[in-house]
């Protein structure tokens, strides 16, 4: 990579930083002067628990082509002042908390991992009390199950959960005056968050649930479901499924010749691969942002990535990416109050301190109380097979 | 050319640890019937798997022609013109008669002569001629019998080898399948070595006996012989 | 280390589920693919009872092995009607169906999401809230449970299961209750799968669906399978080796794309060839015979195991037996009358319909009509190993020895009334059962003296002559203690010599006022020791007499004698 | 109505689906009595060869189907000599040989998940057509499912019935040791129905990456669901394994009208259970004792 160009990007990404947060830097560098000199590990290792072996082992791929990518990006500013990072990774087998929490005991024994990036809601669950019992830094950029929200007070989420995209999606389905909705969601934790929060807005607002039926993860015959939806005759449907499980969903949509607007929360390369033309028109809500000219470090994230592992980054590689830098972030501030610094609940600490950190997809997220990064949720479009920016909706 | 066809030199056998049959010398000479007497368990079957490769013999020598076969595959045997009539049901339950005579000719190179073997066949056992299609499973166990015996003779063998063929039948019908057995020995000119219990049917068309115990050889001789020996037909 | 703590309680917990899994399947013989099933049963059960009704422990524990035991009971029925290929398929259905239940009740059970926030376990106001800490109590639970199992297996009801997986019909034919066996032993595997669900939901303090999948069952069969089937502590093995490699394989660096990946790939090829070269599992099956004592030889004889019983009087009477299978006629209008201390030929072509009768009056065959009595008692439409208690036992054609155990254990699985057949004076009169088991050991020694095979006693069934297993046959029968024996074909096959050995046994058998029926083929020996002779054909007796009346009669002659 | 007569409609479809995967693994289970559970990875590597084909080398989708057929039967040859065989002769209980199909499943699984990543593959610019009879709908492959399904069994109908080596094929199925007998090579045999039915395996596959794409776990699911309609049919029938296919298919299908779909994969079991409890050798199976 040029180093040049490497550079601006790095200064561009200053850029959006608020003055708060330039304060928020001074206050911690003077306290650090104070503190005792900071005790330092040798490296720095980031755990993670992925998926990558199994039915989903995709997720595994992607989240861990992101994380490394910013690993070796931050290493090669010279890690966490000075001290370089080193990605360890485990497989928790596409969501087995047994295996979570084996590869859990792994990252803290073998490597002393006082961070650790998550991914799925049950072996979350599973190693959160270990994570509180032994105070080791958690964070998910992929899980979406309100369930997570407050499992471990080191628990930190830099996605939007379940709650926020399917209420976006419907809110802006409610705005288009659509009465009838029919929803597909994966059988899962996933789909099911989505559900309860859906149907209980929609139902709030007026509307009626013609249809509510369940997929399998990754199941490939959904005739059936789709048929059921046909027959309740919707006004739209609610594709509350995760990737690639919505392209697949909007081809078998509209092979059955239904026309009506689909209404989802998850876009990704291979969604799109497999729905093809059938997903134009589609909408979805997510907390992703198109890389652009406008964001730089989004861009400078994208390029890299394209040349790294030869595809477009995915949302999910993205949030892992920012992931380790929210991480070395709150790291740096963490050592900068010195002392024997190198402990999930100081990093922790650090976060909650100053919750406000720079998101890859533009402008900055705040960490709110119960963990998650309220990052600013915006509606796409898919138009000739691109996502396509609509507008932001807020959360109400 | 001597005049054996099949012959076994010390030949041992068994399962597993288990050793059924013990240093069996056994000659079976062109053209003859060579019955083999013994009691349940006195290794007749095991000797008879262990002739015709169904079975890896643990010692001793087979010879067919003159050439060691022993521990060969049964299919090769077969290929030479050796058949095989196992216990009981050796048929195919669950395919016609036509099909299973057809399979009884499953290794002949030429094809063609099928349906002249099959007309043989029908010209012993002319039951299996007007029950042709019937699946084999559905034949009485005599029917049975007579067809695993026809299918065994499609390829033309030199030598068969039959397991107990009175084994379940009612007497009548034994004494039906052993005169077939003669017949065929006497019509085709086949070899033909049979094991038994059933002595009062099988004595009279063999050329000789051979009396196995435990698994090993007590008798080897005339048939005439061994209704004279007292103590042997005690066995029996 | 806490990471090999970690480790070590897994191997504890899959432990337990490898030896309850082995019971069934080593020891039953019955292959269900549910194990994983009951161990979500007992997992759930935790998280439920602690977290929804407060429970403590050990309350949530004996009430989850409670209720998974009798799921598992439950379990059994099937596996009455159904055995090999389709009770695996049948388990396997059960198992995907009750994790679509977990995954789908999502009210009581959290759906994929699952139960978090499972207390600890407690002792004394130390929670066991560490892999350190939890490791003794996974040891203890561990202990309890190999001890159970163990005990099960080594027991009279350990014996009556392996001879249940060896013949079925055979253990019913020395009076074995196949269902409350089966149940009973899908029970306790259930319930002790049920212990370590409880552990894994105490240890991660967290309880999803997805832990309990078919992969799972799949996962301690392996270890079942390679630790070798019907031993128990193969299992403990198995499960070590199968929690241990994958760890192992994990030092093994690989670019992350594919090191996992990879590591499985490594994993099977490994599972491969283990198999290969140990096909019959790291630790095969012994006979559970060798802790027993050896019993002096000294100077018991078969007579003293018999006292005398009046002779003449009728014992077994069958009236008016009716049988057809489909269209055909197997037995028609059969009587039979047998009488204490005399032996009883029958004797008839094949296909007349002897065995068939033999089966009809030992409760093998369902009658369609007639009645059958033994001393008076109706025992009409009775269970085979009813009958065998009441006192009527039978012996089959093919022998159905129980191969894989010794002659010893052939004789002692045998012997009635055994207490140690009932789990429940297994587990809670353990001295009773000690006592007994060193009585029957001189019981089944005096039985193997009594038919010649003293020497042979640790001789396994599958290792014997034939003439030795007519003989154990002989001994298995007589150890039932029942009044009548049904010998079918114990004779034949069998030379001069041996003969000799015999027939003063059946004599003797007689003459201590037993009843004796047989089936047999040759006439000589019919002759030499039948009292009366039954001559069977086309389903019923065409004659009745002495041996020599019978042979004598021109009209049977011609039909079978010739 | 419209979404009664849909259900059927997609019922014969999936069912179709399913009995030409239950044609390929029973023919193997019966004749061999391998319960083959490798049979899934290899159904994934005839999806993969097949895109590969398609996609790479840019062959028309007939001909990417031929040689998935071709990679699918190479690669089931190979599985029985190298893995099953040695088992088989050293006389191995066949649950040893289960879990070592098992191992063998792992390792196939993860390897395509290596070699092909793990994200799904779908051909570039195949569109299939589409059908609106009325209210219902299917597809051009959909349909190919369900000729597929009738051609392939008719053809392995005639081919066991009528020549030489189906028969022997046959012959050995009902009675190995009678095959070896009559001179039949069943270790021959057994090659040649890995082979066959491998080779059919790849046809449903090529035909659900056309539909729906590949991904490397695709065969878990096809390989149970293979089992199910073999059991459910009846083993060692070929008339069986449709009917337990099409069976599981049509009451999959129809009975997720009432009941939610969350339900949708249990259901096959559910009827798996209930069918082995009261018709234990299933709806075409003799009673093997």
């Amino acid at each position: 990579m040029p180093l040049e160009e490497e550079a601006q990007g790095r200064k561009d990404m200053l850029k959006p930083i608020g003055a708060a947060l330039t304060a928020a830097f001074f206050i911690t560098t003077s306290a650090a002067l104070a503190a005792e000199k900071p005790k330092d590990p040798d490296v720095i290792h980031i755990g993670a628990l992925f998926a990558m072996t199994g039915k989903t082992s995709f997720y595994g791929t992607v989240m861990s082509q992101g994380m490394k990518q910013a690993i070796d990006e931050i290493n090669a500013k010279g890690g966490v002042d000075g001290i370089k990072l080193e990605a360890d990774i485990e497989d928790h087998k596409g969501g087995v908390a047994k295996a979570g929490v084996d590869g859990f005991t792994r990252l803290r024994n073998l490597y002393n991992v006082q961070a650790v990036m998550t991914s799925f809601s049950p072996p979350t669950l599973a190693i959160a009390p270990i994570a509180d019992e032994q105070k080791i830094f958690l964070i998910n950029g992929g899980g979406v199950s309100n369930n997570l929200v407050g499992a471990s007070k080191y628990l930190f989420h830099n996605r939007s959960l379940a709650s926020d995209l399917g209420h976006a999606a419907v809110s802006h389905a409610h705005d288009l005056g659509l009465k009838k909705m029919a929803e597909l969601a994966w059988n899962s934790d996933a789909g099911d968050n989505i559900v309860k929060v859906v149907d209980e807005y929609w139902k709030k607002n007026g509307g009626t649930v013609v249809a509510s039926e369940k997929m399998d993860v990754g199941a490939s015959n959904i005739d059936t479901q789709v048929a059921k939806i046909r027959a309740g005759n919707p006004d739209f449907i609610g594709l509350w499924l995760f990737s690639p499980d919505p392209g697949l969903a909007a081809k078998r949509i509209r092979d059955f010749g239904l026309k009506v607007p689909l209404i989802g929360v998850e876009y990704t390369a291979d969604v799109q691969k497999l729905g093809g033309a059938a997903l134009e028109g589609y909408e979805f809500t997510s907390d992703y942002f198109q890389p652009s000219a406008d964001e730089p470090w989004s861009a400078a994230f994208a390029k890299g990535y394209k040349e790294r592992y030869h595809s477009d980054p995915d949302f999910y590689a993205a949030n892992y990416y920012e992931g380790v830098y929210v991480i070395a972030e709150a790291m740096k501030r963490a050592r900068a109050e010195g002392g024997d610094w190198y402990h999930g609940d100081k990093i922790a600490a650090a976060l909650r301190a100053n919750p406000t950190f720079k998101s890859v997809y533009g402008g900055s997220m705040v960490f709110q109380a119960n963990g998650v990064a309220k990052k600013r949720v915006a509606l796409f479009k898919v138009q000739n097979g691109n996502k396509v920016f609509e507008k932001y909706i807020e959360a109400k | 050319m001597s005049a054996a066809i099949l012959e076994t030199r010390g030949l041992a056998a068994g399962y597993g640890k288990k050793q059924i049959v013990h240093d069996v010398d056994l000659t079976l000479d062109r053209g003859e019937i060579l019955l083999v007497l013994g009691h349940n368990g006195a290794g007749k079957t095991t000797l008879m798997r262990a002739i015709f490769g169904l079975l890896k013999p643990t010692a001793g020598e087979v010879t067919y022609d003159g050439k060691p076969i022993a521990g060969r595959a049964p299919g090769d045997n077969v290929a030479e013109g050796i058949a095989f009539v196992p216990q009981g049901h050796g048929i195919f339950r669950t395919l016609s008669v036509r099909d299973n005579l057809e399979l009884g000719g499953f290794i002949m190179a030429d094809k063609t002569r099928l349906p002249e073997r099959m007309q043989t066949i029908f010209k012993l056992f002319p039951i299996l001629d007007e029950r042709q299609q019937q699946i084999g499973g559905t034949l009485s166990g005599g029917q049975q019998q007579m067809l695993a015996i026809g299918m065994a003779l499609m390829h033309e063998p030199r030598v068969v080898i039959l397991d107990e063929p009175s084994i379940g039948l009612a007497p009548n019908l034994v004494d039906r399948v052993m005169q077939s057995i003669a017949e065929i020995n006497r019509s085709f000119g086949t070899s033909i070595l049979m094991v038994e219990q059933n002595v009062r049917y099988s004595l009279p068309i063999a050329s000789r006996v051979a009396v196995l115990k435990a698994g090993r050889k007590i008798y080897d001789g005339p048939p005439a012989h061994l209704q004279d020996d007292v103590e042997l037909m005690k066995l029996f | 280390m806490e990471y090999i703590l970690h480790i070590l309680v897994m191997v504890c917990i899959y432990g337990i589920l490898a030896v309850s899994f082995n019971l069934l399947i080593g020891f039953a013989g019955l292959f269900a693919m549910a194990q994983a099933a009951f161990y979500a049963f007992g997992a759930y059960a935790t998280a439920i009872l602690t977290l929804k009704l407060g429970l403590p422990f050990p309350v949530d524990l004996l009430l989850g092995v409670l209720i998974t035991a009798f799921i598992g009971a439950l379990v059994a029925i099937p596996a009455i009607r159904i055995s090999g290929t389709y009770l695996v398929v049948v388990t396997l259905a059960l198992q995907v169906i009750v994790i679509a239940i977990a995954t789908n009740w999502k009210d009581l059970t959290g759906g994929t999401d699952g139960l978090r926030g499972i207390p600890s376990l407690n002792i004394f106001g130390y929670a066991l809230d560490n892999p350190g800490r939890f490791l003794p109590a996974a040891i203890v639970a561990l202990g309890i449970c190999f001890w159970v199992a163990w005990r099960l297996a080594n027991s009279p009801f350990g014996r009556a299961l392996r001879a249940m997986r060896e013949n079925e019909s055979a253990a019913e034919a020395v009076g074995k209750n196949l269902l409350y066996m089966k149940v009973a032993v899908f029970a306790f595997s259930a319930g002790l799968a049920a212990v370590a669900g409880s552990l894994f939901a105490r240890y991660l303090n967290y309880v999803g669906a997805e832990s309990f999948g078919i992969d799972e069952t799949i996962y301690m069969l392996a270890m079942v399978i390679l630790g070798g089937t019907g031993n128990l502590w193969g299992s403990l093995v198995g499960a070590a080796v199968l929690v241990i490699l994958p760890e192992l394989l994990k030092f093994v660096t690989l670019p992350t794309e594919i090191a996992d990946k990879s590591h499985l790939i490594i994993y099977g090829l490994l599972l491969i060839v283990i198999l290969r070269l140990r096909p019959e599992g790291l630790l095969a099956e012994r006979s559970t015979m060798r802790h027993l004592p050896h019993v002096d030889d000294t100077n018991r004889h078969g007579a003293e195991m018999t006292a005398p019983l009046p002779k003449d009087e009728v014992t077994l009477s069958g009236n008016d037996l009716h049988k057809r299978f489909g269209g055909i006629v197997a037995v028609a209008g059969f009587n039979i009358v047998l009488k204490s201390g005399s032996i009883t030929g029958l004797i008839g072509p094949n296909g007349a319909g002897k065995t068939t009768a033999f089966n009809l009056l030992t409760g093998f065959l369902s009658l369609d009509s007639g009645t059958i009595t033994f001393r008076g008692r109706n025992i009409t439409g009775l269970k085979p190993h009813n009958i065998v208690r009441a006192g009527v036992a039978r012996s089959f054609q093919d022998l159905r020895l129980f191969t894989k155990m010794t002659a010893l254990e052939n004789v002692m699985v045998a012997l009635p009334n055994q207490a140690g057949d009932r789990v429940f004076d297994v587990f809670f009169r353990p001295m009773k059962i000690h006592r007994e088991e060193q009585d029957n050991l001189v019981r089944a020694r005096a039985v193997l003296d009594f038919v010649g095979l003293t020497h042979k006693a640790y001789e396994t069934a599958e290792n014997l002559s034939y003439a030795e297993e007519k003989l154990l046959v002989v001994g298995r029968l007589l150890a039932t203690g029942a009044e009548v024996f049904l010998f079918d074909e114990p004779l034949s096959g069998l030379d001069r010599t041996t003969l000799a050995e015999i027939f003063p046994i059946v004599r003797k058998l007689a003459d201590s006022g037993k009843t004796i029926c047989i089936i047999e083929h040759n006439l000589d020996v019919i002759k030499e020791l039948c009292d009366v002779v039954y001559f069977l054909d086309e389903g019923h007796a065409m004659a009745i007499g002495t041996p020599d009346q019978l042979m004598n009669d021109p009209a049977l002659a011609t039909r079978y004698f010739k | 109505m419209d979404l009664f007569a849909q259900l059927f409609v997609n019922g014969l479809i999936n069912g179709s689906h399913y009995a030409l995967l239950g044609v390929g693994f029973g023919l193997i289970f019966a004749t061999t009595r391998i319960v083959h559970f490798a049979y899934g990875p290899i159904f994934t590597a005839a999806a993969y060869a097949a895109w590969f084909a398609a996609n790479v080398l840019g062959l028309p989708i007939p001909v990417a189907m031929v040689f998935a057929a071709a990679v699918a039967a190479v690669l089931g040859v190979i599985t029985y000599q190298y893995l099953y065989l040695p088992f088989e002769r050293g006389q191995s209980s066949s649950h040893v040989t289960l879990i070592a199909s098992l191992g063998l499943f792992i390792v196939l699984e993860n390897l395509i998940a290596i070699i092909f990543g793990t994200g799904g593959r779908v051909i570039d610019g195949y569109q299939y057509g589409i059908f609106l009879v009325g209210p219902i709908y299917f597809s051009s492959v959909q349909l190919g499912q369900v000729i597929a399904m009738v051609v392939l069994t008719a053809l392995l109908g005639v081919y066991l019935a009528r020549t030489r080596h189906g028969k022997a094929i046959l012959a050995t199925t009902d009675n190995p040791e009678m095959a070896r007998i009559i001179g039949i090579d069943t270790v021959k045999v057994s090659r040649l129905v890995f082979a066959i039915g491998s080779a059919l395996s790849a046809i449903p596959a090529t035909l659900i990456l056309l539909k729906d794409g590949a991904t490397p776990s695709m065969g878990f699911f096809a390989v149970f669901i293979a089992f199910v309609a073999v059991i459910v049919g009846g083993v060692g029938s070929l008339r069986g394994a449709v009917a337990g296919g099409l069976a599981l298919g049509m009451v999959e299908s129809l009975g997720l009208w009432k009941i939610p779909t969350e339900w949708q994969s249990s259901i096959a079991f559910i009827v798996l259970f209930l069918v082995v409890l009261l018709r234990p050798q299933g709806l075409f199976g003799r009673t093997v004792s």
